[in-house]
């Protein structure tokens, strides 16, 4: 499942120098220079940590799906301020909060932490733990207690563009 | 005129959390207070157009030294005696 | 009316937004009866609305575009983290679940846990 | 009762003195404030050194046997934290009684820390160009080792390497100061090209001194969370 070492730290380094572009925001030989070597001594200190499947991850499907889950991403996090408002602002406030669990296919551990934290930001959902394949989640208008039901109304859409992405 | 407003409020909410974090006995809430007075102090150094010390400021007084306290209170004990 | 006038306009349209909903996370912290709901309401209002304002003054300064979306993102990463970390050491510290919640599966969860690790 | 009336209006005092002082005697942004040795600073500066950035300019440049001290004083002060906390302890084999933190945390930190890195050193390496310099991205160096420590209760640092990093940049320090004594027959003299303003290669020695100061910052002050940090109950 893990690449090699080599794919790994070209990944890291790849990434840390469009970092280093985005920051800077030149294109003056001596920033992309120094933007080379510095990325390259700091993806030494942590390349073999910083992904799991190295050069994988740059396969076009991926990417694709990525440049999909944004908008779909971004329009659930407005959502869920809307959520927000309406709640706070009801006198009456419609709330019933719990804690459910829902369960997760997800293997890789970045692929459960995009999971959860695609969770937190969209309605009314807070990741409070996480277990192997258990999610513990804060739910602010509890719908439904069986892990079914909630895993699938709660994950279900960020899990399969995550398997897609992480995967 | 809103500039001045905006400082006014934040030294007098600088002055509120300084008293607070020496009256209180819970040394993890004057950890806090400190920490606050840390982030408004840097606030108003870059309104003096000081944005050197503004990170300077925030990175060393908000970050790393309320964690040294932290630890520090972890170490040894959370409430003063009299 | 040029580009860059309407571009000002979108900014200060988002920086208005933004400032709207971080309002509203502060009001929620204020009714909200328990930490967890209380952080359910500050994390998502303060991300938007640090979101709405770090890209409104990005579209203001064009200039500073690629830093204001890379600041987006960073918060985008972090402030989900944060907050989870919140809510699992208060709920290990042992704070309660607001007297009217429905249903608690993560109490049970640790209980039978910590069993476990204690026959070990 | 007393004490605190009068330490309450001690405070209030305070508070009109220095707002009065803020919004009447001190414009913002305008440099009517200036006299003297700061117009020199001013108006020659950016020539002189070659920086865009003043406080830079006055920091390593001007001042630059200054911050040799500062940076001497920080040393003195970590390798005060480690002797104080060295007789604690640490009994080999016995591990730090914590909660372990989740895998939400840990997975944070594993992508997140080279990100912090990369961002230090970017603060560090524009030192003579933007706000911030070697003090600024030595901290948030530490605060990158400081998401590790958190997240990860096994983790430590290699004190060896630490302690040769730290001496090397150190080192560097003095020489390039010792350099400009022999080429130009003053300490810390700037003896490098200036180059031109608003470029990365410019500016001179502010660059390497700069590089120097961040690295050492950083490990300095990582060395200080890691004494804390390992210290047994």
């Amino acid at each position: 499942m893990t690449a090699g070492n080599v794919s790994k730290y070209v990944y890291t380094a790849i990434i840390l120098f469009l970092l280093w572009i985005v920051l800077t925001s030149t294109f003056f030989w001596e920033e992309i220079l120094a933007g080379l070597v510095l990325s390259a001594m700091v993806a030494a200190m942590g390349y073999s940590l910083f992904t799991d499947k190295g050069l994988g991850n740059f396969s076009p499907k991926r990417l694709a799906y990525f440049l999909v889950y944004i908008p779909v991403f971004l329009w659930d996090v407005i959502k869920a301020n809307l959520d927000v408002a309406y709640r706070v602002l009801s006198p009456k406030m419609p709330i019933k909060p719990g804690i459910v669990e829902i369960h997760t296919d997800l293997k890789s551990d970045i692929a459960k932490l995009g999971l959860a934290n695609s969770i937190t930001l969209t309605p009314g959902t807070l990741t409070l733990d996480i277990d192997d394949d258990r999610l513990f989640i804060h739910w602010i208008y509890v719908r439904t207690t069986d892990i079914k039901e909630a895993s699938e109304e709660i994950g279900g859409k960020f899990e399969r563009y995550m398997k897609v992405i992480f995967e | 005129m809103i500039l001045t407003i905006a400082v006014a409020i934040l030294i007098l909410m600088m002055m509120v959390f300084a008293v607070y974090s020496v009256e209180t006995k819970d040394l993890l809430y004057a950890v806090v207070g400190t920490m606050a007075v840390s982030l408004i102090v840097s606030i108003l150094f870059y309104v003096l157009q000081a944005p050197d010390v503004a990170m300077a400021e925030a990175a060393i007084g908000a970050g790393i030294s309320t964690a040294v306290f932290v630890i520090a209170i972890k170490k040894t004990e959370r409430y003063e005696h009299d | 009316m040029n580009f860059y006038t309407v571009l000002e306009y979108i900014g200060m349209f988002l920086v208005f937004v933004g400032a709207l909903f971080l309002f509203l996370g502060a009001l929620g912290i204020f009714r909200l009866p328990d930490v967890y709901n209380r952080l359910q309401a500050g994390t998502k209002a303060t991300t938007l609305g640090a979101f709405g304002a770090i890209i409104g003054i990005g579209l203001m300064r064009p200039e500073w575009l690629p830093k204001a979306i890379l600041i987006a993102v960073f918060i985008l990463m972090t402030n989900p983290i944060s907050s989870h970390a919140l809510a699992r050491a208060s709920y290990r510290r042992g704070i309660k679940l607001w007297d009217r919640s429905v249903v608690d599966r993560y109490g049970p969860y640790l209980r039978e846990k910590e069993e476990k690790e204690g026959k070990r | 009762m007393i004490k605190k009336s009068i330490a309450l209006i001690l405070i209030a005092i305070l508070f009109v003195a220095i707002f009065f002082t803020l919004a009447n005697d001190l414009p913002f942004g305008d440099n009517r404030t200036t006299t003297g040795v700061s117009d020199k600073y001013i108006y020659h500066g950016v020539n002189d050194t070659g920086a865009s950035n003043l406080v830079t300019a006055i920091v390593v440049n001007y001042r630059g046997f200054d911050t040799l001290g500062e940076v001497t004083v920080l040393f003195v002060a970590a390798t005060g934290v480690g002797a104080v906390l060295y007789n604690m302890g640490r009994p080999a084999g016995k591990k730090r009684k914590k909660t372990e933190a989740s895998l939400i945390v840990r997975t944070g930190s594993r992508i997140l820390f080279p990100m912090m890195l990369l961002f230090g050193a970017y603060i560090f390496v524009h030192g003579h160009l933007t706000p911030g310099g070697g003090f600024q991205g030595g901290a948030v160096i530490a605060t990158a080792f400081l998401f590790k420590y958190v997240s990860d209760t096994r983790y430590h640092i290699d004190h060896n390497k630490f302690t040769a990093t730290e001496s090397v940049v150190g080192m560097t320090f003095a020489l390039v100061g010792i350099m400009g004594l022999l080429l130009t027959g003053y300490f810390l003299f700037n003896f490098l090209p200036n180059g031109s303003p608003g470029e990365l290669l410019s500016a001179g020695i502010i660059p390497i001194i700069y590089v120097a100061i961040g690295i050492k910052v950083g490990a300095e002050l990582t060395g200080i969370l890691d004494n804390m940090m390992e210290v047994e109950q």
